[in-house]
């Protein structure tokens, strides 16, 4: 069974083809990864996999279950969960609660049981609170725990927004270049990251222009270029593929 | 001796400052005038002013900061008849005289124990325009008002009234007090077949704009206006497109015009000219309001001796000839107001000035 | 070569936190200086003083032998200070020419337009995209905008914030090949890159900060092969 | 219990004010001031769920306060419906219509939902204006006390107790509120919406949830502040009246549940204060919102809370 | 009937080029600051009191208009200074308190320097209504049409074609970058300020021989303004004028065919209904975030 299935996915924005004719699935609890130059469609297909856009044409189908259509937070409870390339913080907030927000769907949110703070919703919170200080610890922000997520530095707030997706509980969760920003250790890291997540049986998308963690990482890689296929395979084919060379990996790769 | 003190709350700024301002200004000529010639009942006068902005609810807690913690001993103002309404159930819990600046016939109709008004009530304007009107054989006419309170109130008192004049209102059209342009509203009323006459009710520059667009439109029957426009602003900013324009006014505004015999002619002579020199602008009728007011709670008083608040309500209400800006006011224990229609004269404006044409 | 920029004993805060400790680096007029340092070290702190748009709590800061401590941002620019800032920070709803020619800002005369067609060769992309808001683009798109955005000020010390972020690897390999053209046609640079390796690779000096303070120097072949350096920063 | 965290403690301080406040009050009319400013706290406590924590502007909230107090006016003297009655129906009706417009509006962002609730709030004024057969008009109209269950709420006094347990009530709603999931998903909302969406925050829904309950809470006010008032008159639902609240919530602090009290309060009282200074009372008024702006933007207690904080770290 | 038609669009048109007068000073400072200036209509207001004031006490006319505008520019940069620029780090809905704020004090000011009274001016070519097919129009409401105009085109050259109307642009858009590519964005907010209270002067003056003015009279061509610009679409000057135009025009022939009461009710209704299809008005731009 494939957990997510594109089907001749195409966006368009005034004439500009941002994703065209696009068709690929991913298996589950594979670390699959998308990769292409700047300006290839992969953040672009994120927000149609994910509802933030819908498609100008195909569809996508998540579980079997078509998707296009549906709104964010409805593929959030099918157990979709993503981060972003320009950040979406809730600056406004600490970094904690942040996370806690990611938890939203498993916690009781009844607005009458949270005006009268019922004890269960009180014990909910409660013990939300200690498993997202662990999913920050987890992540490697274990310093960021009392931190406004104002205060905090690019980096980290990369980090932050991994940890919130994972409070979610996702079946599938989506990183927009997660290392961007990271040193070469700081990488490292977040392939450890990731490859945990993996091992617990969440299936993970990757966009990624670090190609050391998306080649060590990957089970499978889709290579974009303008919005179309350019490559597909296991690192070793998608690396050794003449064309995904010339258009984005470079001779040094 | 403890002073007097007289508490009163006006809309000195706000949509209503047009009657605020110029109630305000008079209390307090007078009162400063009275102290100076020593005062009434050898006590001092001692004036409370506050400003309510033309609004209800803080019109309220005004009247009552005057009753519970200035301590007055009467209050005037609600310089509208939503002020003063709002003011009123706790007036008449408190039990203090409280005598209203504001036109509406519902402050004295029915009767309230504790609550008297000075000015004509809004009614009565209608009913001298159309009696007016009817005179000059004129039977369908154009309604346009101001949809705030005083048009609001003058536009139902003449909807009210007009039948008993054989007259019939063929179109009623509504402005708001601040538009630029009221063109749409009066070609309408042009457009209306059979209309003999406009009348408008409303203060403040609204009813200057609708003269100014009904001269524009070239409309040629004769135009009516309230007293509320009886101020010389009105000509001011009308200009030329006010010649013709007739209204019902107190005598204030035609002092010299007044029969020789006329019991009102010293008493408007004396305050427009004392009004004049304080201030160095035109009298208008509501100062006058303000003033009769002032006057008849200080004879009030004077008859009952004391400002003991149930003697001198009772001496307000057997208030009898007294001569004031806006008429002879002899009030009953019916009637809280005391003029009578004869109070009201029509004046027309002619050369920029107001010419009494009754 | 003379010093062009001196930062001595350099403190910033944000509110109560004090993100630089005293900060000592200097740049040569022509050099090329890397900063490298774990998320939160206070690189991205330090240029933001340097460009006068973060408060300076303590220390000077000397831009060819002059103080500029307290200069507003604007004039710093004139004297030829420009940054390209993390994050982008492109003007979103104005289109890219505009983003281009704001970049030149404070200059004047007909070279303006021989620079913009410069910045259009050097990244094709920005050309086709020239009329579009510049929110549109792509991420490593609007990088490549910023970089851009920051050469046409023709600095005489360019302040680049994570240039290679986003930035696919063909693109990477362009941009540190851009930086080392500029810095042989004169212009000094000072690097802050999370690619340390190929960061310190092309520099001629480098200093490493941790938590607000420089705990190493030294040329950017020592660094590399320092160990420390390679354990934390190089991933190796 | 721990008195320190803002629920327990700053409910604890406020009900101690509730209740000294009266010692220095020396007649009713300070009552009054009282009872006006623990009302607008409510309204503001309400408000701010929407401004300050959900990130959504309203310039339209004194159009529901007015339609409250003029449902209830209604209800009672025209239908002969008991007061609680009339207040839970005009509380109904308005919660529905702000259902109802909310969808659509809450769409909007920024300067053009201002616009739109502006637009609403005028719309209601406008109709109580106009429709003077049912509301008087502009002149306003009278209505009776409020009666339950054979007992009557009469006098400042009165009202003063009515409105001060009200108010900690309402404060301790909003608080458990926003120290919820709800709270935060709100305060996400904020944030990022669509950072909150995809983790399963219906964002839509939640703005307009709490678009109904800030409405609610302004409708209940408003039907009691007729009933006290005895009289109401168009302008408390007034284009002014709601920017006079927003003022309330900025001025006091955004996001901050006391700090919307603290502000109503402050922004009652100054009125009556400035009363004396006749026609510099404009001048002043607006000096002071300035300054106030100026010198602690976060408005005045979560400004002065962290200047505390900070003074005591720095010990 | 077309005559009365006529009659209605031209009212419309009267009182809309007023409304979209007032509404292009919006488009200034929200194009610089993202802020709407709660206090744009005071600058209206004292543009039209000053000028009033000045005529009523001999000065020529001209001068008194040059006086006016003058007056009204040094008040928008002394709020800008003052008020402004002290809070530049706060919320936008902080600094939008305090343009209320300022609003406030400046009709308290305004009613104690000069008075509360109703001014006019002297309709600048007399007063004799112009006929079109039986349908009239006064010579001063060409007069605002023309400013209007005059006012679109510069504002539409200083945004377009100088590179301070950009830089003031991307001082809104982004204030950190905008510094960072040298643009002295204090220098940029006073102008803003500077150029939106003359603007708002301008409207004054040419509208009062109209409407009238008072120290209250800034309130509601403010609200109108803000509805212009809104409906238009935030800060776009030729959006502000088709916003005002539809605002005024509507209003006329609501008045005329359905009912003068519920005119503005109806307005408000117009503008509602537009933004739930045009969230960002009818002219505004479309937001550029990506995520
Ligand atoms: N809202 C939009 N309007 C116009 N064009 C858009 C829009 N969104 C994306 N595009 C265009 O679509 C193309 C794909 O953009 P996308 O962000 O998906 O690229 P990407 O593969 O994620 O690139 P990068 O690696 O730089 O992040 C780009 O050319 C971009 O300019
Ligand atoms: N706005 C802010 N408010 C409070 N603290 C801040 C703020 N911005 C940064 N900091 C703190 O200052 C320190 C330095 O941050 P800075 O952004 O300079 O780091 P950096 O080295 O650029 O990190 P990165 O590699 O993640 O970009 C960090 O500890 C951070 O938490
Ligand atoms: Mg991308
Ligand atoms: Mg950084």
């Amino acid at each position: 069974m494939t957990l997510l299935k594109v089907e001749n996915l195409s966006k368009e924005f005034g004439g500009v083809h941002a994703v065209e004719d696009l068709t690929f699935s991913v298996e589950p609890g594979h670390i699959h990864s998308i990769i292409g130059p700047n300006g290839a469609g992969k953040t672009t297909l994120f927000n149609l996999i994910t509802g933030v856009y819908t498609p100008s044409a195909g569809r996508v189908l998540f579980q079997d279950r078509l998707v296009s259509g549906l709104k964010p937070y409805e593929l959030a409870a099918m157990g979709m969960s993503r981060t972003f390339q320009n950040l979406q913080i809730f600056f406004n907030m600490q970094a904690i609660e942040n996370v806690m927000v990611g938890a939203h769907l498993h916690l009781n949110r009844g607005f009458l049981s949270s005006f009268l703070r019922l004890p269960a919703v009180v014990r909910g919170d409660r013990e939300c609170r200690a498993r997202c200080t662990e999913l920050m610890e987890f992540v490697g922000l274990a310093k960021y725990l009392d931190a406004d997520a104002a205060s905090m530095p690019y980096g980290a707030l990369k980090r932050l927004e991994i940890a919130r997706a994972l409070a979610a509980k996702p079946k599938m969760l989506l990183l927009d270049e997660p290392a961007a920003g990271l040193n070469a250790t700081e990488s490292r890291e977040i392939d450890e990251v990731i490859k945990r997540v993996a091992a617990s049986g969440i299936t993970v998308v990757l966009v990624e222009h670090d190609m050391k963690m998306v080649m060590g990482i990957s089970d499978h890689i889709t290579a974009l270029d303008y919005g179309r296929k350019l490559a597909e395979g296991t690192p070793a084919e998608v690396r050794a593929n003449p064309d995904v060379v010339k258009a984005y990996l470079g001779a040094h790769a | 001796a403890e002073p007097i003190k007289i508490g009163a709350f006006l809309s000195a700024t706000g949509p209503a400052s047009f009657l605020g301002e110029p109630e305000k200004k008079t209390l307090e000529m007078y009162v400063e005038k009275m102290n100076k010639a020593g005062g009434v009942m050898g006590r001092k006068l001692e004036l409370v002013v506050y400003d309510d902005g033309g609004a209800g609810d803080k019109a309220s807690t005004f009247a009552k900061r005057l009753i519970e913690s200035d301590k007055v001993d009467v209050l005037i103002g609600g310089s509208t008849t939503g002020t003063t309404m709002a003011a009123v159930p706790l007036v008449e819990r408190a039990g203090i005289p409280f005598i209203s600046l504001a036109g509406g016939v519902n402050i004295v109709e029915p009767v309230k124990k504790w609550v008297f008004k000075t000015p004509h009530t809004d009614r009565m304007a209608a009913e001298k325009v159309f009696g007016d009107m009817k005179k000059k054989g004129i039977s369908k006419i154009a309604l346009i008002s101001e949809d705030a309170g005083f048009g609001k109130s003058g536009h139902d008192q003449s909807m009210l009234v007009v039948k008993n004049y054989g007259i019939e209102i063929v179109a009623d059209e509504v402005y708001s007090p601040k538009d630029p342009d009221v063109t749409a509203q009066l070609t309408k009323i042009k457009n209306t077949p059979g209309v003999q006459a406009v009348f408008n009710f409303g203060f403040g520059q609204g009813p200057a704009i609708v003269t100014k667009n009904f001269k524009q439109l070239g409309m040629t029957v004769p135009l009516y206006q309230s007293h509320g426009v009886a101020s010389k602003d009105y000509i001011k900013l009308a200009g030329e497109a006010a010649e013709g324009v007739r209204l019902p006014a107190a005598g204030l505004v035609v002092p010299d015009q007044l029969a020789a015999t006329d019991p009102q002619k010293p008493v408007v002579t004396a305050f427009k000219k004392e009004y004049e020199a304080a201030f160095k602008s035109d009298v208008s009728t509501f100062a006058g309001h303000a003033y009769d007011g002032l006057q008849i709670f200080l004879a009030a008083a004077a008859r009952a001796g004391s400002v003991d608040k149930e003697k001198v309500r009772d001496e307000i209400e057997k208030t009898s000839g007294y001569v004031g800006t806006g008429g002879l006011v002899s009030m009953t224990a019916t009637d809280h107001m005391g003029l009578s229609l004869s109070a009201f004269h029509m004046v027309e404006i002619r050369k920029g000035d107001w010419v009494l044409s009754d | 070569m003379g010093t062009l920029l001196e930062i001595s004993g350099l403190t910033s805060h944000y509110g109560r936190i004090q993100a630089l400790k005293g900060i000592d680096v200097t740049v040569a007029e022509g050099e090329l200086v890397a900063l490298v340092g774990a998320n939160g070290a206070g690189k991205t702190t330090l240029l933001r003083c340097i460009s006068g748009v973060q408060p300076v709590s303590g220390g000077s800061v000397r831009f060819d032998g002059a103080d500029i401590t307290t200069l507003v941002a604007e004039k710093r620019v004139g004297l030829g200070i420009s940054q390209s800032p993390e994050g982008r920070q492109v003007f979103g709803p104005m289109s890219v020419e505009d983003n281009l020619r704001l970049g030149a800002y404070l200059r004047s005369g007909p070279e303006i337009q021989a620079d913009m067609q410069r910045m259009y060769d050097m990244f094709p992309i920005l050309y086709k995209k020239r009329e579009l808001p510049a929110g549109t683009l792509s991420g490593g798109q609007q990088q490549m905008l910023a970089i851009a955005r920051a050469l046409m000020g023709k600095p005489r010390v360019l302040l680049l914030d994570e240039p290679s972020m986003g930035l696919a690897p063909l693109l990477v390999e362009e941009i540190f090949r851009t930086i080392v053209a500029l810095k042989e046609a004169g212009t000094t640079i000072f690097l802050v890159e999370q690619n340390a390796y190929a960061a310190l690779a092309i520099a001629d000096r480098g200093y490493v900060l941790e938590t607000g303070s420089v705990v190493l120097s030294d040329t950017g072949q020592a660094l590399i092969s320092n160990e420390k350096v390679k354990e934390a920063y190089l991933g190796l | 219990m721990n008195l320190k965290t803002p629920r327990t403690g700053g409910l604890a301080l406020l009900a101690i004010v509730v209740a000294a406040a009266p010692i220095g009050f020396t007649n009713s009319y300070f009552y009054d001031v009282g009872v006006n400013a623990m009302f607008n706290a409510i309204v503001c406590v309400g408000l701010n769920l929407l401004i300050g924590y959900a990130g959504q502007i309203s310039l339209g909230h004194a159009g529901f306060f007015a339609l409250g107090a003029y449902g209830s006016a209604l209800l009672t003297t025209m239908y002969n419906v008991p007061p609680i009655g009339a207040l839970t129906i005009s509380a109904l009706v308005v919660g529905l219509l702000a259902f109802v417009v909310g969808r659509p509006i809450l769409k909007l962002k920024g300067h053009y939902l201002a616009m739109a609730t502006l637009g609403i709030g005028i719309i209601i004024h406008i109709v109580l204006k106009t429709e003077s057969k049912f509301t008087g008009g502009p002149d306003g109209m009278s209505l009776d006390n409020f009666k339950m269950l054979g007992f009557t709420v009469m006098g400042d006094r009165m009202w003063y107790w009515v409105a001060g347990v009200l108010l900690i009530l309402a404060v301790w709603l909003a608080l458990n509120l926003i120290d919820s999931p709800v709270g935060r998903a709100l305060r996400a909302v904020h944030g990022s919406e669509v950072g909150a969406e995809v983790v399963g925050v219906d964002t839509s829904s939640y703005k307009v949830l709490v678009f109904v309950v800030s409405a609610v809470f302004a409708s209940v006010v408003g039907s009691l502040f007729a009933h006290k008032n005895g009289f109401i008159t168009p302008d408390i639902g007034s284009f002014f009246g709601s920017v006079h609240l927003v003022t309330m919530v900025v001025l006091g602090g955004m996001a901050s549940v006391f700090g919307a009290v603290v502000g109503a309060v402050i922004l009652t009282l100054l009125p009556q204060v400035l009363a004396s200074v006749e026609q510099y009372e404009a001048m002043i008024l607006g000096v002071i919102m300035m300054g106030t702006m100026i010198f602690m933007p976060k408005g005045l207690l979560p400004s002065l809370l962290a200047k505390l904080k900070s003074r005591e770290a720095g010990r | 009937m077309f005559a009365a038609f006529l009659q209605y669009l031209f009212s419309g048109l009267t009182s809309g080029a007023i409304y979209a007068l007032a509404g292009l000073g919006f488009a200034i400072i929200y194009n610089a600051s993202h802020v709407i200036n709660f206090a744009q209509g005071e600058f209206i207001m004292i543009g039209g009191m000053a000028s009033a004031t000045l005529v009523a006490a001999g000065v020529p006319m001209p001068l008194a208009i040059v006086l006016a505008l003058l007056i009204s520019m040094a008040v928008g940069v002394a709020l800008e200074k003052f008020a402004i620029e002290p809070a530049r780090n706060a919320d936008v809905v902080t600094i939008i308190i305090i343009t209320i704020g300022a609003s406030i004090f400046l009709r308290g000011a305004t009613q104690i320097i000069l008075d509360k009274e109703f001014h006019s001016l002297p309709a600048f070519s007399g007063e004799t209504p112009i006929g079109v097919m039986g349908a009239t129009l006064m010579p001063q409401s060409l007069w605002v049409f023309a400013v209007a105009a005059v006012m679109i085109v510069g504002l539409w050259w200083f945004f377009n074609r100088t590179m301070f109307g950009k830089a003031m642009l991307a001082t809104s858009h982004n204030r950190l970058a905008a510094q960072l590519v040298g643009v002295g964005v204090k220098k940029v907010l006073l102008a803003s300020f500077a150029l939106s209270a003359l603007l708002g002067a301008v409207g004054g003056v040419v509208v009062t021989p109209i409407t009238f003015t008072n120290y209250e009279a800034g309130i509601m061509l403010g609200l109108k303004g803000f509805s212009a610009a809104v409906l238009g679409g935030l800060g776009n000057g030729g959006g502000a004028i088709i916003g005002g135009l539809i605002v005024g025009i509507v209003e006329a022939l609501a008045s005329g065919y359905l009912s003068s009461a519920y005119k503005d009710a109806i307005a408000f209704v117009i503008i509602l209904f537009v933004l739930f299809f045009m969230p960002n008005g009818l002219f505004g731009k479309r937001g550029t975030d990506r995520v």
